[in-house]
């Protein structure tokens, strides 16, 4: 992933211009709701977003006793797309962190990769894992830099967090474009995110296990969605938990399994649409 | 969080954050440590259409052999190769360094390297670290100017020469290009001057040692003889091999299985096996 | 060493410098005639036969011997040690020597038998030790025939002492122990080549000393049986041998009593290790399952 | 006996470093003897300063020696070697020290000066046939000696010997005998900054020693790629 | 006292038929005094690769801390383990990097690159790379390592045999240098498991 | 010769490898025949055993010229031995010889590390071990000289027998045949051979036995 960004940085600097000069409308735009943040046309040629509204991106994130659970809709716009295996939007940031992303993938991929050095420094620097909150603040930290001084647009990308640390145990954060973070129980952020925010309120029970997390998440997603059935190339998930030997570990569902999940679930049609 | 001394990724170049300490070591009467330095035999000499390199393979770190089998003669461009002697590690390093420099310079012109860009790129980096990067190369190519060989010294002199030899075999190698050497060369008898010449230094010098390495390159051509010559296999094997007397005695033994991960997770209880 | 004068350039002699002028050559009625008859005084390599020390005539002699000692990297490194108690004299020591990391030997007597009511310890340069003490016994053995009675440990300490003085200054490097049991009942010194020598009742000498030392103080007492001597004596070379790169190999216990010494132990102390602390039997195979990334 | 005493009486200053000096010297065994080679060179540092040094003596009947290193130091050992042969001669047994002896007799002779602090400064190649034995040895200032087909002084290891590792043979005739030499001897005119092109090739034979007159090599040093060697590549050297 | 020589240590690996062992000595040392008999040389970056780190223990503790942070972004980033040739160039070129303040540590890399190829490959403290295809040594022993492997390598050892092999040139080797041995720690990796195993040593 | 500094050393190492190996009634004495000095090779024959007395042979390396004179010195001395004592100087008495010889020249060393190899007067294999300023030991088997540290380990795991300062003693484990014995050494000087730049061209290993001395040779690598 990084050599592709840096060889694409390095050869076509034309796209650069663009998003700069996107970027003066931007600027203009930073006092109106974030929802007008990004540039009609998306400088990304891999990645077309039909209608160029990037929050019809939506996730869910929701934290149950012995597990939090993430899931993250995946617009499939083209089917010329390549799907590959490796997530989109769902990223580990360390053994024990994973987040999902909404918002523009070119500026989620800069802080995701802040985020893991941040991580890999405080491994380095205390031999221990870095708690999540510490994690997600010094992530805030930087999206404020960019809103305060600097002259530069600030990172137009929300994100969700999951993580467990032997402080807090399992945790859940949503941090916005502002770098403004709160931790949450259940939570989403993107399209129609009240409607799925109201759907979790009713639903959500305090100590709900991992499983029921999962169901959970996957019946709201399916019910905000506007696409009718849910198929595993539509979505992604990922889950923290802790094996039995008690190691934290997070996991990023394959397709295979997610779609064993959703013929379990029966939010799909078995076989049909075996991908 | 105060910013970790780590900077990640490093900008490139030297650091000399730990050169402090080791001082201090090293007052405290504790010896430096040698680096593996290549003794080295490394030859080059120019025949009718191009240049012939040639190289031994031996790794010393004082007295002991450390690399049997090292690879001396390193790539510097589709048309230029470069033999290296002295501190291994300085070899190797400042010939990818150069070799990159190049590949970006051939991606800018859109043309084939030259030598002489080689060779000034090389001088300079090493007159830059005033021979304290110690490498001592023999560089040969053929570009559109012609063929071309040049030696290059740690502390960043240069000589243009029609046959050249460098490393701790040098003299033994001279003295056969000096008593055999004569103009326009066949490809054929260049080849086996530099066999003959770094089989000298292999023979005569303990520094140099085990296989001849030979590269060859001519108009857009080369050929790289990886171990062209075997002149040293082990003279001695026991047939009936050794058993150990007494067995080793284990306390304590720990077995992990590993199985290729499984990426079903059924019903999405927590995985167990 | 004469040289010629310069006047008979011409003639310049061959003949040797040993006999000048008329003196007869009474060289053959020497014991040994020296191999080669002609020739001047620097061909013959020092080929005299009282032991005598060819010295270097080098500028800066200590600068040599820090030079030739460096590179010749005499074997050293040890740990001796010895007590009196009740019943007599305990003596023990490893037999490892080493030259700087390497070790040269596992199997070396550090415990010299200079008669059989004496014994040396060796410690610091072997080559020193072993020659020294050997000097030491014939020096002993002479005393016997001279005055009919045996050397005390007090007499052999002091002549060790006096050679080792007359050589302060020139590198030798000896650490050494004499016990023995004399008129006078058990006797101990201790004597280094920087001249010191050091009447007592308990020494521990060598790079292993401050191990064997937290032992030997720890368990020592007067009125210990000859057994219960002899096992502190072992213990403290053990965990001298644990703790101290340059001590290993074997731990060798003598018994200096009154009718002379006797060696009472010599045991590996690889085996030592494990009789005094046995390893819980092998522990059983763990089988863990640890799932892993596709390769 | 006491040691520092004799320390004290022997504080006198040697002088340790050579003043005038000759370069390499080459010998080999031929089928009828032994051929030693050497130029002609003394060099005082790095001036070229004396062209005619006699570096080749023939030392009693069956030795021919050969010196590199400082000229007064070899001088001196001749004088020693005349002491020695003259004593020889006196015995007149009807034997005279060969080869072999010579030989051994300047090892004593460099290792007890060696011993003493007060080294001379010379590597010596000493060939010689007696009874139709060939011998040919070498010894440097501080005692290494050993014997060989084909032994070399200074840059001559370097630079002669690997030639004479691979072409010497047993059956040499003088002509390829001396051709060899030659060979060595213009490599080394080549690359070593302290030889000259005036040297004399000494044969020894059992029946006797021939010193060559001084002569020159042809030498060739017109290669083209010498004449411009940057052609094509501006800006190096 | 070269700087190698103040923690001491001892370090070989070797191939095997599809399988490479990994073996260390036990001992950390300040000079000639044991301070500890149970130090761990020998680190697992992931289950198809282990490090070995002989020369001082500081270095070698940092080194190690450097390369577990590197590894574990290129991890996240690649989504796969490393392999080991691009592990060895990673610790060359950290190593390089302190061109002119080295670390004073002798990286040992044994892994099963693709299809279970072994891999092992040495340096000096400064990254000069040496790729072995028999075995390598690193450490105060390792005169004595390169003596004994020679003498007793044989290609295309069974697992179980080069386990037995590996031992003996360990704890035949470290028996004869005073600032190595006191036991012997081995991993042995096939492509379907690792055996751990410590070795009863001489403790002199 | 150009200008030489004046701190010239009287010493040199010449490299070289040298073993000995004692069995119940014959003991191997071997040394390779490179004489070097700095990087360059002096002579690929030159042999570094002497055969001191019938049943004493010493093998030395280190600075040549010193190992000649100490030859020569101990050859002398048991010259005027068998003038004095009518018979052949015994394999310890030649050891104990060779301990003083080394010990007088204490400040000023012989930079020779020997191995002296013999049949005592029961006819049994002996093997003495020094360092360079006469400290000695008698060993089953050793080795000295710039190879030594690659062979002794390798030596230790095949010959290793008892320590005979254990008490109760135990008994030495049996010793290889003079065969086992000569192959082992063969595929140690290989062995070292492959790592050490000062050891190589030919292997010279010279038998003692009841009927004598016999000599062999093997070629070795000549890089």
């Amino acid at each position: 992933m990084r050599r592709w960004l840096v060889l694409r940085y390095w050869l076509l600097p034309e796209p650069i211009a663009k998003i700069t000069e996107a970027g003066d409308t931007f600027r203009k735009g930073i006092a109106v709701p974030h929802n007008h943040l990004l540039p009609r046309r998306s400088a990304l040629p891999g990645r077309v977003h039909h209608g160029g509204h990037w929050e019809c991106w939506k996730c869910i994130g929701i934290s149950g006793k012995d597990g939090v659970v993430l899931v993250g809709e995946r617009k499939v716009t083209s089917k010329l797309l390549q799907t590959n295996t490796s997530a989109e939007k769902m990223y580990k940031i360390d053994d024990h962190v994973a987040c999902v992303v909404a918002g523009i993938m070119s500026d989620a991929n800069i802080l995701i990769n802040t985020a893991r050095v941040q991580a890999q420094r405080y491994a380095f620097a205390y031999q221990g894992p870095m708690p999540v909150e510490q994690l997600v603040q010094s992530l805030g930290d930087t999206k404020q830099g960019y809103t305060q001084f600097g002259g530069l647009r600030p990172f137009g990308v929300s994100f969700l967090f999951a993580g467990w640390d032997k402080n807090f145990g399992f945790q859940l954060y949503m941090s916005d474009p502002s770098g403004n973070y709160g931790g949450w129980k259940a939570t989403a952020i993107g399209a129609n995110n009240q409607a799925a925010q109201s759907m979790l309120k009713q639903d959500y029970k305090d100590n709900i296990t991992r499983e029921e997390a999962v169901q959970l998440a996957l019946t709201v997603l399916s019910k905000t969605m506007d696409s009718t059935s849910l198929r595993s190339e539509k979505l992604e998930l990922a889950e923290v938990f802790l094996t039995p030997s008690g190691k934290v570990e997070c996991q990023l569902h394959s397709p295979e399994s997610l779609d064993k999940l959703l013929v379990k679930s029966g939010l799909t049609q078995p076989a049909a649409e075996a991908s | 969080m105060t910013k970790s001394t780590i900077e990640l990724p490093p900008k490139g170049g030297f650091s000399f954050d730990l050169c402090k300490r080791n001082e201090m070591l090293f007052k405290k009467g504790v010896q430096p440590p040698s680096f593996r330095k290549t003794g080295t035999t490394i030859v080059g000499l120019i025949f009718q259409e191009g240049v012939v390199l040639g190289a031994d393979t031996r790794a010393t770190e004082g007295p002991i052999v450390a690399d049997k089998n090292c690879e001396k003669i390193h790539y510097m461009a589709p048309n230029i190769y470069c033999c290296g002697a002295g501190t291994a590690a300085d070899t190797e390093a400042v010939t990818d360094m150069v070799s990159s420099q190049l590949k970006l310079h051939r991606y800018h012109t859109g043309r084939e390297s030259r030598v002489v860009t080689a060779l000034t790129l090389l001088k300079s980096h090493l007159f830059n670290y005033q021979g304290y990067v110690s490498a001592a190369l023999v560089l040969g190519g053929v570009d559109v100017t012609g063929p071309h060989l040049h030696t290059i010294y740690p502390h960043g002199s240069t000589d243009t020469l029609p046959f050249a030899t460098m490393g701790s075999g040098s003299l033994a190698a001279m003295s056969v290009f000096e008593s055999k050497y004569r103009e326009g060369l066949t490809r054929e008898e260049g080849i086996n001057l530099v066999c003959e010449a770094i089989s000298s230094g292999i023979f005569n010098d303990l520094g140099s040692g085990s296989n001849v390495d030979v590269c060859v390159i001519t108009k857009g051509n080369v050929e790289y003889l990886r171990n062209h010559v075997l002149p040293n296999p082990r003279t001695y094997t026991s047939a009936k091999g050794y058993s150990f007397p007494k067995p080793t005695e284990v306390l304590m033994t720990k077995v992990i299985k590993l199985k290729e991960k499984v990426e079903v997770i059924e019903g999405g209880d927590a995985m167990e096996e | 060493m004469r040289m010629v004068e310069e006047g008979d350039r011409k003639l310049y002699p061959f003949r040797p410098y040993v006999c000048d002028g008329m003196k007869l050559d009474t060289s053959g009625l020497e014991s040994t005639a020296p191999v080669f008859g002609i020739g001047n005084e620097f061909l013959s390599s020092g080929f005299q036969m009282t032991p005598s020390f060819q010295l270097p005539s080098a500028t800066d002699f200590e600068g040599f011997q820090k030079e030739a000692i460096q590179m010749v990297k005499p074997a050293k490194g040890t740990t001796t040690l010895a007590f009196i108690f009740k019943h007599g004299v305990m003596v023990a020591a490893d037999s490892r020597a080493s030259m700087g990391g390497y070790i040269s030997s596992q199997s070396v007597k550090k415990i010299i038998e200079i008669n059989p009511y004496m014994l040396g310890t060796m410690a610091g340069g072997a080559a020193d030790c072993q020659f020294w003490h050997r000097n030491l016994g014939i020096k002993c053995r002479l005393h016997e025939l001279a005055n009919k009675r045996r050397i005390t440990v007090t007499g052999a300490s002091k002549l060790l002492a006096n050679i080792l003085y007359s050589y302060r200054g020139m590198g030798l490097s000896v650490g050494t122990m004499i016990a023995g049991w004399d008129e006078t009942g058990p006797g101990l010194y201790y004597v280094d080549s920087e001249g010191g020598r050091l009447k007592g009742m308990r020494f521990s000498v060598g790079s292993g000393s401050p191990y064997a030392y937290g032992v030997l103080d720890n368990g020592y007492r007067y009125d210990m049986t000859i057994e219960e001597a002899a096992e502190l004596a072992r213990r403290a070379i053990y965990h001298a041998t644990f703790r101290d790169g340059a001590s290993g190999g074997v731990a060798s216990v003598y018994y200096v009593g009154s009718e002379g010494w006797k060696k009472l132990s010599g045991d590996d102390v690889g085996e030592l290790h494990y009789k005094y602390y046995p390893v819980v039997p092998a522990a059983s195979v763990e089988h863990e399952m640890v799932e892993v990334g596709a390769a | 006996m006491d040691p520092n005493s004799r320390l004290v009486m022997e504080d006198s200053q040697r002088t340790l470093t050579p003043y005038v000096t000759g370069t390499s010297v080459i010998g080999i065994k031929y089928k009828d003897g032994v051929l030693i080679a050497a130029d002609m060179g003394g060099s005082y540092g790095s001036t070229l300063r004396y062209k005619s040094v006699e570096r080749l003596k023939a030392i009693g009947k069956h030795s021919l020696l050969g010196a590199s290193g400082e000229i007064s130091d070899f001088q001196e050992l001749l004088r020693y070697l005349d002491g020695l042969i003259l004593y020889d001669n006196m015995w007149d047994d009807g034997n005279s020290l060969g080869p072999k002896e010579v030989h051994s007799y300047l090892t004593r002779v460099m290792y007890n000066r060696r011993n003493k602090f007060n080294p001379l400064w010379n590597s010596l190649v000493l060939g010689g046939v007696k009874n139709g034995q060939k011998y040919l040895g070498t010894v440097n200032m501080i005692g290494v000696h050993y014997q060989d087909n084909h032994v070399a002084t200074g840059f001559g290891n370097h630079l002669a010997i690997p030639i004479l590792r691979d072409e010497w043979r047993e059956d040499l005739s003088f002509e390829e005998g001396v051709r060899l030499l030659e060979k060595c001897m213009r490599v080394l005119i080549y690359r070593d900054r302290s030889a000259i092109n005036k040297l004399q090739i000494a044969k020894i034979t059992a029946e006797g020693v021939t010193i060559s007159p001084p002569y020159s090599l042809k030498t060739f040093w017109e290669f083209s790629a010498f004449k411009n060697p940057t052609a094509g590549a501006e800006g190096s050297w | 006292m070269s700087i190698f020589e103040y923690n001491g240590s001892a370090l070989v690996a070797m191939v095997g038929k599809n399988c490479f062992a990994i073996a260390a000595d036990r001992r950390l040392g300040v000079q000639l005094q044991t301070i500890a008999t149970d130090f761990q040389r020998i680190y697992k970056m992931h289950d198809r690769l282990f490090i070995g780190l002989s020369g001082l223990a500081t270095d070698a503790q940092t080194l190690y801390q450097r390369l577990v942070f590197r590894h574990k972004l290129y991890q996240l980033r690649e989504e796969r383990d490393m392999k080991p040739e691009t592990f060895a160039n990673l610790v060359s070129a950290i190593l390089y990097e302190k061109r002119f303040g080295p670390y004073f540590c002798q990286p040992v890399i044994a892994g099963l690159s693709d299809e279970d190829k072994p891999f092992i490959c040495t340096m000096d403290s400064i990254g000069a790379k040496e790729l072995a295809k028999d075995f390598v040594v690193a450490g105060t022993a390792s005169e004595s390592l390169y003596g004994a492997c020679e003498a007793m390598y044989k290609p295309d050892l069974e697992p179980e045999e080069l386990f037995e092999t590996i031992s003996q040139a360990l704890l035949a080797s470290v028996d004869r240098d005073c600032l190595s041995g006191w036991g012997g720690h081995v991993y042995l990796v096939t492509p379907t498991e690792i055996k751990e195993r410590i070795l009863k040593g001489r403790m002199d | 010769m150009t200008k030489q500094q004046a701190n010239w050393s009287p010493y040199d190492f010449n490299g070289g490898t040298c073993v000995a190996v004692a069995g119940a009634d014959y003991c191997v004495i071997a040394a390779d025949t490179r004489m070097s000095t700095g990087y360059n090779i002096l002579t690929r024959d030159y042999s570094k055993i002497c055969k001191l007395a019938d049943k004493s042979l010493l093998a030395s390396s280190g600075f040549q010229a010193d190992v000649r004179a100490l030859q020569k010195n101990l050859e002398a001395r048991h010259q005027i031995y068998q003038h004095q004592h009518n018979k052949q100087m015994s394999c310890p008495a030649m050891a104990q010889l060779l301990s003083n010889t080394l010990y007088y020249k204490r400040f000023f060393p012989y930079y020779a590390f020997n191995v002296l190899g013999g049949l005592d007067n029961e006819g049994k294999g002996c093997v003495f071990t020094y360092d360079a300023v006469g400290s000695y030991e008698k060993v089953g088997y050793s080795s000295q000289g710039s190879g030594s540290k690659l062979i002794m380990p390798f030596l230790d795991n095949q010959l290793k027998s008892p320590s005979p300062l254990l008490l109760p003693a135990q008994d030495a484990v049996t010793p290889l045949s003079e065969l086992e014995a000569i192959d082992l050494v063969k595929t140690a000087f290989a062995s070292a051979t492959e790592r050490d730049i000062y050891t190589g061209d030919k292997l010279e290993i010279v038998v003692l036995n009841r009927e004598g001395i016999r000599r062999e040779y093997m070629e070795l690598r000549k890089d």
